[in-house]
């Protein structure tokens, strides 16, 4: 089966991101994406999930330009003040057009 | 008063909270399914709503109106009292000062109805149009703490720019009116607006065959509800010492200034002992529903450390043991009882 | 008959799905946790099941049997008469006209209680086994029309394959088999006919001590569930222009012509008002839980757009605001009263 | 006693959990809800401690110790007889002995409930204080059991190593004491031991209000609760076969043969016959809520198929169906009744 | 530690599938898989949640050939007509026998 | 934009192990972790979710230095007796620092 290499580009945000950040994604173009919830602590180290829910875990195949766009806009509009990191995964599929 | 305080603290409701802290400070793994906590929230808010709206359809106008300007009077005053507080007496940030002041300024589901069980037992049952009040108190207070902090760093950003232009690229600011939108059609707001409006229009007669779901069960589904804030107030506990004494100070002299007030403007607009109890309560009261995310959301600048366990950890506890009794004793002497 | 309408309208069932609806146009956040909606369908079906089986340990043979006969008959009509009027006046395709009358064959049970719940409000209770009635009904028409789909979908698509050999390989199609076991143990099919046996079984003494559960409670967790219904309706909405007028119209005049044959047959067997209201409601009435899985599965060209947007946007609210009350009137009618 | 057995089997309980596994033979997709079945186990756990408490009230402490002092007694012993039985007669390994002790040792409280439950239909209630004498027998059995299996392997183990001194490294074990808090602490522990703690505290004034979530929902909870424990208990029927016919001889005579010690202590400690029955009915259950991850954490080398298949799918339903009205038997000719 | 390569095949389809897709893969000879609940947009951007359930992510490490087995199957009887995608990522194992 | 070569290790495990694992990552010093519930088959076969949970799935973006730390504990203490797979994935980050 010949398989073509795209990147997968995954971000894990603290609850309250959650619409925003699929609005973000959508805007700079993808194609579709997964998300699901998760629980997780990080460089913030924030137990606020009894009332602000858990983390958020989104996941969407993109071209590299695209995770580019994106780990900018994270870069300046998230990173700073919320509890976000984001990174990149290269990854085969069989349908590379469906995904730039 | 001890006496009082005794029965109040031996109710179903201040029991499960205690129980749920002992068992967060034992290590325990107790914790409700998350969708079992979401479930209790929306069943109680909207269980609140439906009583509250069939209540108010046998009430008129005119008993309504002083008690409803009153009580946006104190949803106006409360966050602005409690910003100056946190700013100039207890010397926090422009963004943690307004953070706290958006809990301070809107108001407590549970405590309300804490303070609605707690009178009712007592004797004084209050008027049927309160959840009416909570719904009128609950967002100005988060608006107007939330736009003082966002015009104030906004402003302190752009000194601090000027002072040095080279500073690293700015995250875009968020429209207010997005913030509006998401305060306004929050899950909170359309279960106990919505159930106002269901209630009104159903009338007895449509609410007597769904009243043993929404009304004989509501005090036990509140009393699980209570273990689960007392596991996340006991969870929170440690924070007390890193937020200091100031905080500390502030979730419970607070409170008493506000309920003070708030049952003296209640009184004065001609509530009975129980209504103005609990509109005490609500002025008092530290919002952790609807406050929590907004403020996130829109000022995350500002230290969640800080307003959760200021209003979580500090003030409800402080409410719901203490402060309700004492509201009450307030509010029979401005009543002239 | 507006009268009838307006207090239906104001039943707290209606309010509440109308209030979902309003949220999701308001662009609110709320939904229900995906295990409360579940643990609520559970609830719902398990409920009726267990009632309507404590009911028929009181029914003889007799009183049964021409009802049943009658449903079974209406079961094989309406999946027929719906996919003839989708291939041949709505102009559908085939995978599309079976896939939806799929649903229409099949019964809604959530439609079913409503219509219950307002005949019985209305002073005409139905028979008490009227939910076995809803699971005779609920299999046939899923089976038929599927079985329709498959068969014609084949063979135009072998009609394909002899004009073009050289198109891409087939995918492997599913046994029918697979589906009809996954239909009759869906569980919705295990629920209400489980527990139409158990409450056979346990009669009045074994019902008694469980009715406070299954009995005092099933109409305020209705009421949260159609709630819920509303938001999901609410979501669809935006789809009935997709959709277009021909699926609007037979959305809405379907089941104003099944329900009018399901009424006559109803009177026919010697129903009651009641029953033959509650029978010509599941006639009129499209599946939204046990149809579209099955038709996914088995029928995944057909558009589920179409057919969600008609069972759950097009004649869930029909019925429910509208259509009952009809269906009573003919009912009337029919059972000359 | 047929009729007995009839009267018990047509309970919704045993319908409930004997649809659960029809369900799973059928293959159904049926299934609680994950938080559903946890929602209901802690809502389960707490109404049995509440409950208990506020009858705790009112009990002398005399009448309460000789049936405490039994229960610890049978809380040290049945661990042990279950430990040499299947040792010696049955033949399994250290580990797999220990870890199914651990569940003998321990009681289940759906078991209890389903007892509690019979007796008072049969008009015989049981001892109001039943809940603290199940709290008394749940922890002692798991670690008396879990303190013999760890012993037992290190040593083997340490044998082992002598006789081949080049083996892998060992893994770490774990230090006792964690266990311990592990266990002390479940969630199940805390449930019950503060819904004993809060009940007695609240008394019948505080209870009243919360009664009709705690008790009247409670027997339609457990009702949906078996349900749950039939699929569990038939997706495990297939393991049977795996786990042979020894330990299915166990499954069923080692509860008749705790279930007699039990009576028979119970009698001599003054119970009522209903009482003697749940005590005798609680030495002769197995734990499925806390032993298994007690064991399963401390034990890994036991094999969860054989103690999970003895305590779900052998001794559970043994007791639900059999050994309960059995266990009444003995305990009426115990009590000399 | 010595690693060895292995492959990851990730799945993400509607729920309706997830029956017969943990059947599909076992038939091919998987050792094992990890499945979990998620929710998602894609090209058929359908909104089918409220009564179809949501997505259902199944990953599964397995060998280079069971991976191209497992795409073929997925390419003839579930792209077409389904929301599915699958991607393969490759990932390091210490125990390359347990999964082959 | 910049990115780094990362590791991410994942761990999938029985539901009982999950304090105990967590415990253990922040023991061998990794500096975030994002946890969620997973369902899986393995070698063990064992069907026991009913009573003990189903599985637990750990991510943890770590140097290569933890991650062969931890690779060697899991191997020791829970690959013999207990229900666990673990695995590394190279990924890439903006900010190489906040991970090591
Ligand atoms: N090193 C890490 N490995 C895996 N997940 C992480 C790591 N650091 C942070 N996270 C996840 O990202 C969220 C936000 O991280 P932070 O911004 O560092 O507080 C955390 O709650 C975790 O879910
Ligand atoms: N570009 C993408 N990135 C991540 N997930 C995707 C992407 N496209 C589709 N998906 C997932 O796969 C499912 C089916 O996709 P589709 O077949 O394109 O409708 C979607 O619901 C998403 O969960
Ligand atoms: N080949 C595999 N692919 C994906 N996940 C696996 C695989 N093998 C095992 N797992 C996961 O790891 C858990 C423990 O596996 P095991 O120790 O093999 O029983 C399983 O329950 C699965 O969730
Ligand atoms: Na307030
Ligand atoms: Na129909
Ligand atoms: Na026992």
């Amino acid at each position: 089966m010949e398989t073509h290499p795209v990147i997968l580009l995954t971000i894990v945000a603290e609850h309250v991101l959650r619409e925003r950040l699929l609005t973000e994604i959508q805007q700079a173009g993808v194609r579709g994406y997964t998300v699901y919830e998760v629980e997780g602590e990080g460089s913030r180290h924030r137990r606020v999930s009894e009332v602000l829910g858990s983390n958020v875990k989104i996941e969407t195949i993109v071209s590299a330009e695209i995770a580019d766009k994106l780990l900018s806009i994270l870069k300046r509009d998230y990173f700073p003040d919320y509890a976000a990191i984001a990174y990149t995964t290269s990854i085969q599929v069989i349908r590379g057009e469906k995904y730039v | 008063m001890t006496d009082i305080l005794w029965t109040n603290l031996c109710s179903p409701l201040c029991l499960a909270f205690v129980l749920g802290i002992v068992a967060r400070l034992l290590k325990s793994e107790l914790s409700l399914p998350r969708d079992l906590y979401a479930a209790l929230s929306i069943y109680l808010l909207f269980a609140i709503g439906l009583k509250g709206g069939v209540e108010l359809s046998h009430t008129s106008l005119k008993e309504f109106l002083a008690p409803a300007m009153v009580t946006i009077a104190l949803g106006c005053f409360t966050p602005i009292s409690a910003y100056l507080v946190l700013r100039n007496v207890c010397r926090f940030g422009i963004a943690d000062a307004a953070g706290i002041a958006a809990h301070y300024g809107s108001v407590s589901a549970v405590t309300f109805i804490a303070s609605q069980q707690f009178v009712s037992s007592m004797g004084y049952p209050s008027e049927g149009f309160m959840p009416t009040l909570l719904t009128l108190l609950e967002i100005p207070g988060i608006q107007i703490a939330l736009t003082i902090g966002a015009i104030l760093t906004a402003r302190e950003a752009n000194a601090k720019k000027q002072l040095d232009p080279s500073g690293t690229e700015e995250p875009k600011p968020r429209p207010m009116s997005e913030v509006l939108h998401e305060v306004l059609t929050a899950r909170s707001m359309i279960l106990l607006v919505g159930g106002l409006i269901l209630g009104f229009l159903m009338k007895d007669v449509g609410y007597k065959p769904v009243k043993p779901f929404f009304e004989d069960l509501f005090k036990g589904a509140l009393t699980l509800f209570l273990l689960e804030m007392g596991l996340a107030a006991g969870s929170r506990l440690k924070d007390l010492f890193k937020a200091g004494p100031a905080l500390v100070a502030f979730g419970t002299l607070m409170p008493l200034a506000h309920g003070s007030i708030g049952a003296c403007l209640g009184a004065w607009a001609g509530l009975s002992v129980g209504g103005t109890t609990v509109l005490a309560t609500m002025a008092a009261s530290a919002s952790y529903i609807a406050a929590p995310p907004a403020v996130r959301m829109t000022l995350p600048q500002a230290n969640p450390t800080y307003y959760l366990t200021a209003a979580l950890a500090i003030t409800f506890p402080f409410n719901l043991i203490i402060g309700i009794p004492i509201y009450m004793s307030i509010a029979r002497w401005a009543c002239g009882v």
